[in-house]
């Protein structure tokens, strides 16, 4: 039982993982119906530039200065890629973000190298034991996943206050219900965009930092895009609280299956188990779990 | 320029709806399988058989396969490595189990096989569309790269699949020349098979869905009948590609061959070539097929050698910014430039 | 009394085997070149072929059915519709029964037509479709007939069903049932019996019907056959009016006489496509479509990028230069020979092909003046482009330039079978075997065509070279002189304005005044473009051709026409001293124009005198506010302010 | 035009009290009307009247909550848009829906898909059948351009060509499957007066020579007054008059509700 619930546990602080990618999805596909597929090479181009800075200046100072690189790098994207793609079909724009993706992954590796870069944030590697009150020998949890969980937490709470309080984040609301419309009452799309895309890279330089602690800093990175994906299909593209949730449902899933269902045929399934559930969701809910459902009109 | 077309009219629905209804382009395709067939095996070298000719024809056939279904029907899939995987694993296990088997077809069965795969995981393509579906096709990936890698029956209990030697009616294809020809001999079969799909009752209804499939539901077009036609043919065509890759090309592989970055090469060819055009299929196959070789060869004919990894982090910068490039200024690819550039020289000098 | 300076081209080469009628030509053809095609239509998206064989079958079986209906010898058949291959069965088809088929222009109004009808005594008329059957039947209403109305396509007829309308297939139907008595009354046609009556519309007065027999027409169709070598293997497009003689001629006769092959186009909206596919060998048209053409062309290539621009503009100039001599074999030197060469591979030859001449072997100018910039244009294309002289009293050609000797200001010699003089005052007379028998019900215009000695009077004046080319000046009527005794000639003068692409009209008077001055009618697709380029901002034609923009526009060219006129001492002294812009296109169903598009003097003079008192006044401005009742009974009120340049004055 | 001889009392379809809602929005309640054989039946009302949505339920689209659909004398159950295209229904859109990526002709032979039977094989090959096949729907497709007259844009993409020749193009679309009923949505909708001409003659032309039974929406109302035999009048989804335009003309519920008001569009 304990080892179930151990399970389950580190299911959920691996996809509180997830969900940080997954965020970075929804915030740009909310604001401007753009289907990040950079969203990866965006987290890999961020952990790579926050640890080569690290080499030269301190933490706090190489976040920040990654975190101004992130936006400068939304501004580029905005200036050379989106405002030329203004009013293309979704399917173009999605394509348009391979190549960036592709794009992204060289660079950064050409500019910053492309070996492994251990990123080391001060926390120590040996797990801890926690609930040792309720199960015989407490549950084990990296130290690790559970401060992901609170950065996670955190910049969630964060984004929330953003949209509900500020003025530009019930401008970004507004561009997501209706693009023309808002562009009426005098929203700047380009703005808006930018906006979004920072913020974007900035959840990416948090996803890339936690995930750059754990598995080091590498190529294999840019890769955890498409564990996010099934995150994403699962909660529904345009739903935040799903994107969190579906991340917890995945990592839980996945973990799960990992150990019980993997030895049976051969292990090795949490590449494909999450993509396999999510299409099962979708036969029977093609919106994702918590995804606005779409009337056709004619 | 070069068009003068004034007296070919035509008289016959059939020659009105031929491939080539032009006179000149009927000389230059003519010309093109001419040197494709007879000059080529004259002056080619063992190098430029293996290494450009082989590999280029059979991505055009896997780029044929995706367009196919992306260009044409509208689906897009990011899981066309799978499909050739299983194509070139089911050519394996065939003639593996069924020794004496003819080579062609064994290679038509493994499309076959890769058809059937290919309907499965385009079922959910009746409820999803659009990114939902590509992702989906991710799936298929990811689950198909899984089951090579651990169901160890399908490798035969080696790492690595190993084609047999080939025989074709008694000759042995021993010799690059050999494989250049018979795979050119397929892929022209199999690339005018789709001109002629694509041109017809079927195209249509794939460009139907593609275009505005509400529509094409109420004019009585069965929609996902016609997508899962269009999985099946279009694995069919990635099936047979990956088959002749493992057995032409190769050799011998691993399932990595197969894995989701040759999706995506697929993909980029699609794009790069042209949406919706068989012959862009080839132009974008050579297009990509040609920049890591020209990476690799350039810099060092200059002096200036680049390492292995400077040059897959060029190539993947080059990549990303063609393809935004494209998308920006033509989105459907080099084959509606090369479309555009005809319709001028049609009516050249006058401008439109 | 007249001094006869021409010089007859004995019809040495002609056949004396020929057959003597049109339709026993089409027995011959049906015989020996039973297989040959000899109709071409694009219909339903293809082009539809019949055998000399398959024509005699369907010309048969109309014929038949129109006996059925009781057409005999001496009626009189209207034809009317586009270009299509049954009607040119049909004319076939009434010939084979001795009766006179009479194509009618297929825009004429019902007042137009009626008059044909009751004047010809038409009682079967036979129409392309619902349009026309709805004319004929308010003509029915009017004049009682044409009692028997056949349709080709019966769209849009089901409720207008009745007695006497018929289609030609249940025509044919009704032919089937009767015996076949069809050889014997073609045996009985002879070359002296009447094949047709044509309506001229004319640029005077009522149409009058030209009555041409089958020896006219066969031997004018000869003359023109063996003056260019035609043959079987020429390609020839019908999209002209077939009550044109022109067309009546290219397409008909001389293809029964040649056996060469005729293609319908689909429609007018696909006729410039269909002409590029069939890639005529043989090709007349009117100075229209030239003109046309080369605006088409003009305008297109304005929006050019720059390069291609001046691509363009080296090669034209060259060819301007070197084209028609190389077309003549006259002395070029090697080096321009050799960048024509280049320039044909890049322009001129993808130029043809755009607008379907790659083919062509002869091109004429029909039925009017051509401007001489128009003309040298295609010359210096490559295009054989040759001037013509024709008249329908005289069944078609009279004069055709020889390839050798091209020259912008003649017409050609005269073709073989036609001897040509000039009368005294200068006009010019036809004889021939193709002079017309007469005018329909008309004596006394027959009689005041002909001379007394028997030659035909053209009713234009000319001068013939010494070494046999005409000249053709003007309509002997047109032509007058200024106040101080200069010559005017208004053709020649509209000719040279036509040239720019942004004059569709011109119509010039000067006849007892004392300076030239013009109404002009813009061209409203090249005066839009150019205006949407250069930014004049307009809403329709009339605002259009109101902008000072464009009167400046049209004064360059104006002024340009005036310093030809100027360097060319046979016509100085006329230059255009005052202009206006017509606020409403010339139009033929207003009866400005004919039919075959010539402007009508004495209607536009009439109707627009107004202006031209404005012109002859010093006002710079004149207002129009006229009534103008049109021939079907319309009345229309025109109200405008229009300007009124002077050349040689900043307005 | 109201005693066309060619319309029969036979009833081609029957729409029985039929009421559509999405959400809690009504879009249609309790509507009730029928379509003879071989006639034009009008559906007019001010927008939001519901007739699009009347449209949707007749070929499929949408599925009413309640009522009956009655078509060719079979009752039906939640048909799907493609088994009302099989069963010779075809329709138009007031926004065009042509496929943009094809030419004008291939627009059109989409419209035989559902008459075409040979089956992939013999069209990968494109020899005997399969050729023949592709050759005698081309004709059928020929003989509808040259109906509409679009000779000269057969070869062009659809996306390239005007307004008014689109909704010509779409129209032969629905023409070429040779259907029994023809639903129209506004198919003069943004046209000139010309163009309007035109398609008012097309629609005509139909109707007497093929006897095509045709129901359309439209608003010009002189339009509808000349074209059909019997006109519904829907308001807020309630039917509020049926009869012939005369009748219509003359109702008073009619007059307050649609007549009296200007329109302007």
């Amino acid at each position: 039982m304990a080892f179930f619930f151990e399970v389950v546990l580190g299911g959920l602080l691996a996809g509180v993982l997830y969900s940080l990618v997954a965020l970075g999805f929804v915030l740009i596909f909310k604001a401007s119906g753009v289907f990040n597929f950079a969203q990866g090479a965006m987290v890999l181009f961020a952990a790579l530039t926050l640890v080569r800075l690290t080499e030269w200046l301190p933490f706090w100072a190489a976040f920040a200065v990654s975190c101004l690189v992130m936006i400068a790098l939304a501004w580029v994207i905005e200036r050379v890629v989106l405002r030329h793609l203004v009013n293309q079909e979704g399917i173009i724009l999605f394509m348009a973000t391979l190549g960036i993706a592709f794009f992204l992954e060289g660079f950064g590796q050409t500019i910053w190298g492309s070996d492994i870069y251990t990123l080391d944030l001060g926390i120590p590697k040996e797990p801890s034991f926690i609930l040792e009150s309720i199960f015989d020998g407490g549950l084990l949890v990296d130290k690790l996943d559970v401060f992901a969980a609170v950065v996670a937490s955190a910049l969630v709470l964060g984004l929330a206050l953003f949209f509900q309080k500020t003025k530009v984040g019930l401008a970004l609301r507004a561009v997501a219900d209706d693009h023309q419309a808002a562009q009426s009452i005098g929203v700047p799309l380009d703005y808006i965009w930018l906006i979004v895309w920072s913020a974007a890279g900035i959840v990416a330089l948090v996803a890339g930092m936690v995930w750059g602690a754990k598995l080091g800093v590498q190529f294999s990175i840019a890769l955890v895009a498409l564990k996010a994906l099934p995150v994403l299909i699962l909660g529904g593209f345009t739903s935040v609280p799903g994107a969190i949730i579906g991340g917890l449902l995945i990592g839980m899933g996945e973990k799960l299956s990992e150990v019980y269902f993997g030895p049976i045929v051969g292990g090795g399934i949490e590449n494909w188990f999450a993509y396999m559930l999510v299409l099962v969701v979708l036969l029977f809910r093609p919106q994702g779990l918590f995804g606005d459902r779409v009337i056709e009109r004619v | 320029m070069f068009y003068r077309e004034n007296g070919q009219f035509k008289t016959s629905y059939a020659a009105d709806q031929a491939i080539f209804p032009i006179l000149l382009d009927r000389i230059a395709i003519m010309a093109i399988l001419l040197v494709a067939f007879l000059v080529v095996p004259l002056v080619a070298t063992q190098y430029v058989y293996t290494g450009i000719l082989i590999p280029f024809l059979i991505l055009a056939l896997a780029t044929i396969g995706l367009n196919l279904l992306t260009g044409y029907c509208g689906q897009v899939s990011l899981g066309t490595g799978a499909f050739m995987a299983v194509g070139a694993y089911a050519a394996y296990n065939l003639v593996l189990r069924l020794p004496g088997m003819n080579l062609l077809v064994a290679f038509a069965l493994a499309g076959g096989i890769s058809a059937l795969v290919g309907v499965l995981f385009g079922l959910p393509s009746l409820r999803i569309k659009g990114f939902y579906l590509a992702v989906a096709t991710l799936a298929a990936q990811f689950f198909i790269d899984w089951v090579f890698i651990r169901i160890k029956w399908f490798t035969n209990y080696a790492t690595n699949a190993t084609a047999p030697e080939l025989l074709l009616f008694g000759l042995p294809l021993d010799s690059a020349m050999r494989r250049y020809l018979v795979t050119l001999a397929i892929v022209v079969v199999m690339a005018l098979i789709a001109k002629n799909l694509v041109r017809g009752a079927t195209g249509r209804a794939w460009m139907a869905v593609r275009d505005m499939d509400i529509a094409a539901e109420i004019i009585g077009i069965r929609l996902l009948r016609t997508k899962l036609i269009a999985f099946a043919v279009s694995s069919f065509y990635c099936g047979v590609a990956g088959a002749l890759w493992g057995f032409m090309h190769l050799g011998a592989w691993e399932p990595l061959t197969f894995d989701v970055n040759r999706s995506f090469q697929v993909l980029f060819m699609v794009i790069i070539g042209g949406v919706g055009s068989i012959l862009g299929s080839f132009l974008g196959a050579a297009f990509i097929f040609a920049v890591p070789i020209l990476i690799n060869q350039v810099p060092a004919a200059l002096g200036v050698p680049i390492s292995t990894a400077l040059s897959s982090h060029l190539e993947a910068m080059i990549f990303g910014a063609m393809i935004i490039f494209f998308l920006i200024v033509e989105p459907h690819g080099f084959a509606r430039l090369w479309q555009l550039g005809k319709e001028k020289l049609r009516l050249w000098p006058l401008p439109h | 009394m007249a001094e006869d300076l021409g010089r007859t081209r004995g019809p040495t080469d002609m056949d004396p085997t020929l057959p003597d009628t049109l339709p026993k030509l089409l027995v011959r053809n049906a015989r020996d070149m039973a297989d040959r095609c000899a109709m071409r239509a694009k219909e339903y998206g293809i082009w539809r072929e019949w055998t000399w064989a398959a024509v005699l079958t369907e010309t048969r079986a109309i014929a038949a059915g129109l006996a059925a209906s009781g057409v005999g010898r001496g009626a009189t058949i209207a034809i009317i519709g586009d270009n299509r291959p049954h009607l040119y069965w049909s004319i076939c088809s009434a010939q084979m029964l001795g009766a006179v088929p009479v194509p009618i222009f297929q825009e004429a109004n019902a007042a137009e037509m009626g008059f044909i009808i009751d004047h010809a005594d038409i009682d079967l008329a036979i129409a392309e479709d619902q349009e026309q059957v709805d004319k004929l039947l308010a003509i029915r209403s009017r004049h009682g007939r044409p009692r028997t109305i056949v349709y080709k396509d019966g769209r849009g007829l089901t409720d207008t069903a009745g007695s006497g309308l018929i289609s030609l297939d249940a025509l044919r139907q009704l032919g089937a049932a009767q015996p076949e008595t069809l050889d014997s009354a073609i045996a009985a046609g002879q070359g002296g019996d009447l094949s047709v009556l044509l309506y001229t519309s004319g640029t005077t007065g009522a149409p009058k019907g030209v009555m041409l027999s089958h020896a006219n027409v066969i031997a004018a169709a000869q003359g023109a056959i063996s003056f260019d070598g035609l043959t079987a293997r020429d390609e020839v497009l019908a999209y002209l009016p077939m009550a044109w003689v022109g067309d009546y001629l290219g397409s008909y006769a001389q293809s029964l006489v040649a056996g060469y092959c005729v293609s319908c186009p689909e429609s007018g909206a696909t006729l410039l496509a269909d002409l590029r596919e069939i890639g005529p060998t043989y090709f007349i048209a009117p100075p229209r479509i030239f003109e046309t053409l080369l605006s088409d062309v003009t305008s297109r290539m304005a929006s050019a990028g720059p390069l291609k621009r001046r691509l363009y503009d080296g090669c034209i100039a060259l060819a301007q230069r070197v084209g028609g001599k190389i077309l003549e074999g006259g002395p070029v030197a090697l080096t321009d020979r050799l960048l024509y060469r280049l320039a044909d591979a890049i322009i001129y030859g993808p130029l043809r092909n755009a607008l379907g001449f790659s083919r062509v072997r002869r091109a004429y100018v029909v039925g009017d003046a051509i401007g001489p910039d128009v003309f040298r244009f295609y010359r210096a294309l490559g295009l054989n482009l040759k001037q013509s002289f024709s008249l329908t009293e005289a069944s078609g050609f009279v004069c055709l330039q020889q390839d050798a000797t091209v020259r912008a200001d003649t017409v050609g010699v005269a073709v073989p079978g036609i001897t040509l003089r000039i009368e005294l005052g200068g006009e010019i007379q036809v004889r021939g075997d193709g002079t017309f028998l007469g005018y329909h019900k008309d004596p006394a215009a027959t009689e005041a065509a002909k001379t007394a000695d028997g030659w035909l009077r053209s009713g234009d004046t000319g001068v013939l070279d010494p070494d046999g080319q005409l000249r053709v000046i003007d309509r002997a009527a047109d032509i007058g002189r200024l106040r101080d005794g200069t010559r005017f000639t208004p053709k020649l003068i509209e000719t040279r304005l036509k040239f720019f692409p942004y004059i569709k009209e011109a119509v010039a008077f000067g006849d007892g005044r004392d300076h030239v001055a013009c109404l002009l009618d813009i061209d409203t697709g090249a005066v839009g473009g150019w205006a949407e380029r250069n930014g004049v901002v307009f809403s329709g034609h009339q605002e259009l051709a109101g902008r000072a923009e464009v009167y400046r526009l049209l004064a360059d060219c104006v002024e340009a026409v005036n310093r030809d006129l100027a360097a060319d001492p046979a016509q100085a002294g006329q230059g255009i001293g005052r202009f206006l812009i017509l606020p409403k296109p010339l139009d033929a169903d207003d009866g400005e124009l004919t039919r075959m598009r010539k402007i009508r003097r004495m209607v536009i003079a009439e109707r627009y005198a107004a202006l031209i008192d404005g012109l002859y006044s010093d006002r710079d401005h004149v207002t129009l506010n006229t009534r103008i009742a049109f021939d079907d009974g319309r009345v229309t009120v025109l109200e405008a302010d229009i300007a009124i340049h002077t050349i040689g004055r900043t307005s | 035009m109201t005693d066309k001889p060619r319309i029969s009392e036979e009833v081609l379809l029957k729409v029985d009290s039929i009421s559509l809602s999405f959400g809690g929005v009504r879009a249609l309640s309790d509507v009730s009307f029928d379509i003879r054989k071989g006639e034009i039946r009008a559906i007019i009302g001010p927008n939001g009247a519901g007739k699009s949505s009347m449209l949707n339920c007749i070929n499929g689209f949408y599925h009413p909550q309640e009522g009956r659909i009655t078509y060719k004398g079979r009752e039906r159950q939640r048909m799907l848009p493609y088994e009302a295209a099989r069963q010779s229904i075809a329709r138009t859109f007031q926004n065009i829906a042509l496929f943009k990526g094809m030419s004008t002709l291939d627009n059109i032979m989409t419209g035989r898909l559902l008459k075409m039977r040979r089956g992939l094989f013999w069209q990968a090959l494109r020899v005997g059948p399969a050729a023949r096949e592709e050759i005698e729907h081309r004709a059928k497709v020929e003989e509808i351009i040259e109906f509409l007259q679009i000779q000269a844009v057969r070869k062009m993409p659809v996306g390239r060509l005007p307004y008014g020749l689109q909704k010509r193009v779409e129209l032969g679309r629905a023409l070429a499957a040779e259907p029994d009923l023809l639903l129209l949505d506004e198919p003069m909708a943004g046209m000139n007066v010309e163009e309007k001409e035109d398609m008012c003659r097309f629609i005509l032309d139909v109707n007497e020579q093929f006897g095509t039974t045709i129901a359309l929406i439209e608003h010009d109302m002189g339009v509808v007054m000349d074209l059909s035999d019997r006109v519904v009048v829907l308001e807020y989804g309630r039917k509020i008059a049926d009869g012939t335009p005369d009748e219509v003309r003359a109702d008073q519920r009619v007059i307050d509700a649609y007549l009296g008001v200007q329109r302007v569009e």
